[in-house]
């Protein structure tokens, strides 16, 4: 089978959903890979580095033309679907709970679509898991750019010029993401504290360090592992919970989100008045629509003295790490799919089930 | 008595003493029996040649043939015998020699007893002798499995008391009266064999390490009552010692399995058999303690440890690098076993044990380690489960099936440290810890970590 | 009761030899890692086993005719030997697993 | 006595030598304070912050007129000196053995002139040693924009989607800027490795957790705590033992330094372009000329992947941490040189002595 | 021998033993030293009021006369004393004992000394006596400095052991003979109380408490022999108990100031002392090690610690954090104090501290914590120097003057870890160590915190 | 020397008791915490006063004109208490220090 990598094209994105190691693994396997043109350029990957691992390099129309599966990071936009026939097995980001739109347009072609964010969250999927994978080094990345952005340092430091105090970081939403801030602030020495609507959080979050803010009747578990929308009620008593943390805090990382689900509005533009002057808010939930009032995706607002950054992406900025885990994620997906090169199609099994969203056409989601 | 034997048995005692106190320390163990060994040959020989009365070839013969006998058959079933079925065995040796007191007794009382004193020895001989043979017989049975776990007497332990009462109440009246009838003494020899069935049959099989240990000081005061008699002192003195340092052990062995020797000696020792509580869906654990994993690690060439969720939530990530130095400063070979998942977030494991400044170089991914563990002497596994649970290969129903995971089972011996036998993040039995190889340490991580260096640090 | 004050003042060493001894005892057991509750245990056991020495009395004392004794005493000295030998070569296989790693 | 705080005027400054709260404490302690309006706006200090703190806030041409002491943080420049009279005493970094014409500016004027840069280097004189209390702040921010900067994460993890190895950073010169780079890098999770000239550095690095690289025969220590010139000979051996780890760094900070001397050259552009694709330098001693062949003050150059960027004022990025130590240092400075709000000038006093470059127009150094 | 007295001494007997046993242990050492004391008072009353002889008032009045004063006197001079003078007052107490066998020797050896074996004892318990008494009294005239130190004799091992030798040919020489003179008795005594000057004399002060200790057990030896002598158990038991025990406790304190027994017996104590080696230019510094150490913190209500840079170089922060967690623990208060140039770069102390979770709110700056020192019990100082030194507030000419301290000199105890007496970065003395309330732990800061931790757990 | 011989076995349980008090002393104290080493040392010093009973005796055993005996039996009696009292009190006051925190 012959497996197609294209270029990124949204804007800001640095990613490749292939890197060439994992290129040459395929290859090895006995797939054909065709790589789009500089594909790999934001990773610090030369297309030579492709051609090393016995993959050809083409350009965009050629890759198309060529391959029978074809691989971004991504949602397919309008210029790619113009090149997308029947043939095709598209494997990317789909959001179809949210974009059925799209879904449409891609069985409307008569070809068919694996979305990565459909992964379940069964621990044998867990290597295929690139919602883990990348909100993962987006945590760690929204500290730094936190880091980065502050007017203050996170450690306390007793010096001969005086004390600096410790920065106050808080954290909403504990998944991956989330918890991988909590760690990354812990190191660099910051007082953390963070909230979740899933109960058993607590735990974990203490496993780091932090400190927990409980929200008296916090029931938002489900099954799956991920969180369900919260009530009115709720999003109130969690206000009076956090506020007092919210108000003293010099960084502010939001992490909240429900699969599927405009991401819950946590922090109002109120809320935000009150909070301290040069206080930093990031809001990696932007992208589903941010959990700050006022923030903007890709974007900095700055509202008396406190710097709102929107972003999604911040796994890019680590672009060569997030290539690979990506990729590795993807050869497990791949890997999973196929036998001696063909496609299983054994729609039985779960993780096939759950991720194949448009076959030959026809909508199963 | 004639002053060289005196002497002989001078040293004698002396050893017995060093022997035993060497005992108590792994490193001079082995010394120590050796020690108490050769001072019981010259005890023995001492007896044989040292006396000044004349004594017939025919009698040599037969001591020379007993010794034999007794000395080959001992020495083969020992060496014959299995690791695991050794502690059946003491008890087996222990019931030997409470008899033998036993039937001294009997002889001396066949020649008439001279004073009550004597006589009161005598006795008391007979009694304890037989009380820690047939005792010793039962729990001998009950270890080899050929007696079936728990004998219910009703009311065992008032009919148990009240019984002992009686025997002693009849010894006295024989004291006393000084009456010399072999039928009463036959009697007297009964009571205290029934009594000693009575006394062990209800007891669970996982409590009979205590009753051994229990029974074995008997059979040491039983010694040193004939000691008494014959007023030798290598025997009263050694019988006293393994007396008091007998009893001294039930109670150490009863703190192990948190119990109190009045609990013990007053039949509470009851139908629960600890280990039988567990429940036995995939067989039954086997609990361990600090120390014992201590040494189990302190022995060991080589440990791998596989940290887990439980190590993060105990905060446990200092002691266990304090560990892992201790060991490697001991000479052990120590690594880290990383699974990709352990923990709550990717990298999770790598946090924690960056923080106390564990060296990257000891942390081993799945992949390359799951080949090591093999040939690896101890796995100490902290506060994981999911992540080395058999399951992932065997068991197609279960959720985490096809999940690679890390293959601890492979290694000779395995330490489990949980709270509880809770299930883990996937919420689902292990059977690991119901493998045969795999010993449980409960407790927090921290704690039982904490103690278990405490303990390394003491050898 | 006078009988045991008697019986005391004329076996004074003999209670001091006791109860020295029971200090001994206790005083070199006390507090010995749980792993070596076993292999002690067994150690003593084998201690135990002095009895041996009163089952030999017993028949060095018995005239050849008087069968009884004998047969007993032999008994008495197989089982205790068997006790001795048998207890501190077990202690002894128990203890195998204390060498210390090359 | 009165004195003026002026805005800093140099390009990418966000510092004021006084902070709200120090102001408060010169005020109590008698003094008059007159601030330049707007000098804290980069710092998060409002006017009315100072005014609260009983100082005045003016334009520039009255603080001058009216103050006898004039503080900043950056040299005075021409625009600067226009405005100074011969009653006026300056206090700034001067760098006055790298710039002697400015010192003879200022003499010309007939003023007085204190240089910060000049505090020795004496235990008792620390909490006036302003070149500690920012390159403490330089280090820790130079990780963080390393960081930021950088396509890899710091840490080692091992996931379900594959290992990633830790960052390998390295520092050349373990002043208090290098020693706090490590312990930031360090506390990311990097593996760290330094060197320097000083053979004593070596035990601190270590005290630091890091490793450093032994040159041979280092022999650099000066009585002061600084270091001397490096030999030709020195260079060459330093690069022998320092390019291993050079080649596979994927971070590298630069901080060496000597006092009053164009920085030492320790990363010709050779060496760069050996260097890994991706890979970051940041060189701190940009402003004395560089460590790096290749960087440029405040800009970032890259050549063949490597990112090569050029900053000394690191520390203005954490503004107010940097203005409240600087304010705290310039505190003490001005309470050891004045007695009931009068200046002392005792100039045997050796911090005195050391500081007063210019004295009544007669340059003393 | 009287019944009820026979028992009324098993009974002291046994108290001696458990008394000395719990003398052993910190949290019971009150009780033993009260059990010990009943004990004794049981066997002395005993002895006076048990006998099956007539004994005429006056004697009895006697008797009473020379215990008042002997208590009176004794009591006084015990509870005077101040505790820095204490040791003095044990080795005057312990001469006491000694000349008191003597004295019964003597007294013994006038009444005809029966068989060789009574004269052996009688002999042997006054040249022992002796020694301890005379060797006892110059010990005490060392310690409280009326003997100024080290006194020279050419040889002195040489001599005192040739002298040793001629002592004891010449009690051989008197018992074989079973010659009965007092001259020859004097000469005896005599020569005995030289050999004890010519024992100590040589010795220094720093070594007087192992001199003592090793006295302490003679005398114990000369009770014993003198128990002999009367064929009585509560002396000769309690002899041989402080004789043995006295022994193993000169060991253990060889061990602390690192000799061996053997150089101290065969007088290899020689002139230098210990002490006497430490420069004298600021006075001198007392070691500790860590059992003492531990013993004062578990008994401090507070203690505040003191990083410096030593604490980063021995990357000892995660033991120095298990440290406070368990003095936490164990109900004592602990902060730690932190100078803002204690390390090598600002924040130093921070950055450490962080990485073994030390709680921030636990972290006190100098100039919040510097009034607290007073009304602390115990601070440590782990590896720091120029930030506790004093120079900085006394000493004009000091690099460091002017620059503001910690003020640990301040508090009840100070106790200083650093590994030698070297200077710290500003290349200065540090007075602080030779301070009166300073106690120096020497040794890399890991290794002695570490032991530090395992002493505190064992209490 | 079967002098020697001859006494042991006159006196074999005296050697015997010897023996063990020897061990019970050398178990009891051995590693102690060196804190202890100096109250320790003075409660054994204490203890070594029992000569005070051999003084007693040598009082209550001399006749009333025996002013030798009597009085260095006076002396011995009276040092031998002071090293009761006095070792016994010292030792209690250098204890008082492990009285533990409220
Ligand atoms: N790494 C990731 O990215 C990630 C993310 C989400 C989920 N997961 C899942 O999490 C699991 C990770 O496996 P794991 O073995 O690390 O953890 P685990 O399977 O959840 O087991 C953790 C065990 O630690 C014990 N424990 C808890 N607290 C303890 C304490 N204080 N002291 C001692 N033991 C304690 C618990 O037993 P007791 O209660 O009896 O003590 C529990 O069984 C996997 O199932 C994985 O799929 C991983
Ligand atoms: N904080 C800053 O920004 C900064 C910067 C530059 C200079 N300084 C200067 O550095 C000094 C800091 O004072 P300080 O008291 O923290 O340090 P210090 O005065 O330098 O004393 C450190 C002490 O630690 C001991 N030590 C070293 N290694 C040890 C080990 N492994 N275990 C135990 N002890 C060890 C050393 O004594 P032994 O050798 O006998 O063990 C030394 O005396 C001040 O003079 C300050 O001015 C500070
Ligand atoms: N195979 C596996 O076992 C596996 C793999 C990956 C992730 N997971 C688990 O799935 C869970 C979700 O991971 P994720 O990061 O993708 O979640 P997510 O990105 O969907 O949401 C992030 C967090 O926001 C929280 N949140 C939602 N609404 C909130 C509100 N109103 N207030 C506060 N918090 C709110 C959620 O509880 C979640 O913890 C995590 O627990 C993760 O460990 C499991
Ligand atoms: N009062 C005090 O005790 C005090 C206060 C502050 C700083 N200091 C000390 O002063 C010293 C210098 O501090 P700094 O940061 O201002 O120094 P700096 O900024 O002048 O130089 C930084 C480092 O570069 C090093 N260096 C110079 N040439 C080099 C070369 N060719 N190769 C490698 N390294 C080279 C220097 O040794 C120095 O460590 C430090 O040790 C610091 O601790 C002391």
């Amino acid at each position: 089978m012959i497996i197609g990598i294209l270029k990124e094209t949204q804007k800001g994105e640095k990613r490749v959903s292939i890197s060439p190691g994992i290129a040459k693994k395929l290859t090895d396997k006995g797939f054909e890979v065709v790589v789009e043109k500089d594909a790999g350029a934001y990773s610090a990957y030369k297309n030579s580095d492709y051609i090393d691992a016995a993959a050809r390099v083409e350009k965009r129309e050629l890759v198309f033309k060529d391959s029978q599966m074809l691989i971004k990071i991504n949602p397919f936009n309008e210029e790619d679907l113009k090149l997308v026939n029947k043939e095709h097995v598209l494997i990317s980001h789909l959001y179809h709970k949210s974009r059925p739109e799209l879904i449409k347009k891609i069985a409307a072609k008569g070809a068919s679509a694996f979305s990565m964010d459909a992964v379940p969250r069964i621990s044998r999927a867990q290597d295929m898991d690139v919602l883990s994978s990348q909100s993962n080094l987006a945590g760690y990345k929204s500290v730094i750019l936190g880091a980065y952005e502050m007017k203050k340092i996170f450690p306390l430091m007793m010096t001969a010029a005086g004390t600096i105090k410790p920065a106050r970081v808080l954290i909403f939403g504990v998944g991956v993401a989330g918890l991988q801030a909590i760690a990354t602030a812990r190191r660099l020495g910051a007082m953390v504290k963070a909230t979740d609507i899933r109960p058993e959080t607590k735990e974990q979050v203490e496993s780091l360090g932090a400190k927990f803010i409980v929200v008296e009747g916090a029931n938002g578990e489900s099954e799956d592992g991920y969180a369900k929308e919260a009530s009115e009620d709720y999003i109130r008593r969690q206000k009076e919970a956090v506020n007092k943390s919210l108000y003293k805090a010099d960084l502010v990382i939001t992490t909240a989100g429900i699969p599927g689900k405009k991401s819950p509005l946590l922090i109002t533009k109120e809320q935000v008045l009150n909070m301290k002057n040069g206080a930093v808010i990031i809001d990696l939930a932007a992208a589903q629509g941010g959990n700050c009032e006022i923030s903007q995706l890709n974007k900095t607002v700055t509202l008396n003295g406190v710097k709102v950054i929107g972003t999604s992406i911040a796994p890019e900025s680590v672009s060569t790490n997030a290539s690979e885990l990506y990729a590795k994620n993807m050869y497990n997906f791949i890997k999973h799919l196929t036998k001696d090169t063909n496609l299983k199609w054994d729609i039985e099994e779960q993780i096939t089930d759950e991720t194949l969203i448009v076959h030959n056409g026809t909508i199963r989601k | 008595m004639n002053i060289s034997l005196s002497i002989i048995y001078l040293i004698a005692t002396v050893s017995f003493i060093v022997g035993l106190k060497k005992l108590g320390n792994p490193t001079t163990a082995k010394n120590g029996n050796l020690i108490a060994a050769a001072g019981m040959g010259l005890a023995i020989a001492g007896t044989i040649f040292i006396h000044d009365f004349e004594v017939p070839p025919l009698i040599y013969i037969l001591i020379g043939l007993a010794i034999l006998t007794g000395s080959i058959i001992g020495g083969l079933m020992a060496f014959k015998v299995k690791m695991t079925k050794m502690p059946e065995l003491v008890s087996l040796f222990n019931g030997f020699g409470g008899s033998s007191a036993a039937l001294i007794g009997l002889v001396e009382f066949s020649r008439d007893a001279g004073d009550k004193m004597q006589a009161t020895t005598i006795v008391s001989g007979i009694i304890i002798g037989a009380i820690t043979f047939s005792g010793s017989m039962i729990a001998w049975g009950k270890l080899n499995g050929s007696l079936k776990s728990v004998v219910n007497i009703p009311y065992h332990n008032i009919v148990n008391n009240l019984f002992l009462i009686g025997v002693i109440a009849f010894a006295v009246f024989m004291v006393s009266t000084g009456v010399n009838d072999q039928v009463l003494v036959g009697a007297l020899l009964a009571s205290g064999l029934i009594y000693g069935i009575l006394f062990v049959l209800p007891i669970g099989g996982a409590d009979m390490p205590v009753v051994i240990s229990l029974l074995n000081s008997l059979t040491g005061i039983a010694a040193a009552i004939t000691g008494v008699l014959y007023s030798n002192m290598v025997m009263l003195i050694g019988g006293i010692l393994v007396g008091s340092a007998g009893i001294i052990l039930t109670i150490a062995m009863c703190k192990g399995m948190n119990r109190t020797l009045g609990a013990v000696i007053f039949g509470s020792f009851g139908g629960t058999d600890s280990a039988s509580d567990e429940d036995r869906r995939l067989g039954s654990i086997k609990k361990t303690n600090p120390s014992d994993s201590a040494i189990m690690m302190n022995y060991a060439s080589n440990v791998i440890i596989v940290p887990g969720y439980g190590l993060a939530v105990a905060q446990a990530q200092h002691v266990i690098h304090e560990l892992e130095e201790l060991l490697t400063k001991k000479g052990v070979d120590v690594k880290y076993a990383i699974h990709p998942v352990a923990g709550r977030m990717p990298g999770h494991m790598n946090v924690l044990l960056a923080e106390s400044n564990v060296d990257y170089s000891l942390l081993v991914e799945m992949e390359d380690i799951n080949s090591q563990f093999k040939n690896t002497d101890v796995v100490l596994v902290v506060g994981a489960n999911d992540v080395v649970n058999p399951a992932a290969h065997n068991d197609p129903s279960s959720p985490i099936y096809g999940m690679p995971i890390l293959d601890v089972e492979n290694a000779k011996h395995i330490i489990v440290n949980k709270r509880t036998m809770n299930a883990g993040y996937a919420g689902i039995e292990n059977e690991l810890f119901y493998n045969d190889k795999t010993v449980m340490l409960f407790g927090d991580a921290k704690a039982a970590l904490t103690s278990l260096v405490s303990e390394l640090k003491n050898m | 009761m006078n009988g045991l004050l008697e019986f005391i003042s004329n076996n004074l060493e003999m209670i001091y030899i006791l109860i020295l001894s029971v200090f001994v005892g206790v005083e070199v057991i006390k507090n010995i890692p749980a792993v070596l509750h076993t292999p002690l245990m067994s150690g003593a056991n084998a201690l135990s086993g002095v009895v041996v020495v009163g089952a030999i009395l017993v028949m060095l004392n018995s005239d050849p005719e008087d069968y009884f004794s004998l047969t007993l005493g032999f008994i008495a000295v197989v089982l205790g030997i068997l006790n001795v030998v048998g207890g501190f070569a077990v202690t002894g296989r128990m203890l195998q697993m204390f060498k210390k790693k090359n």
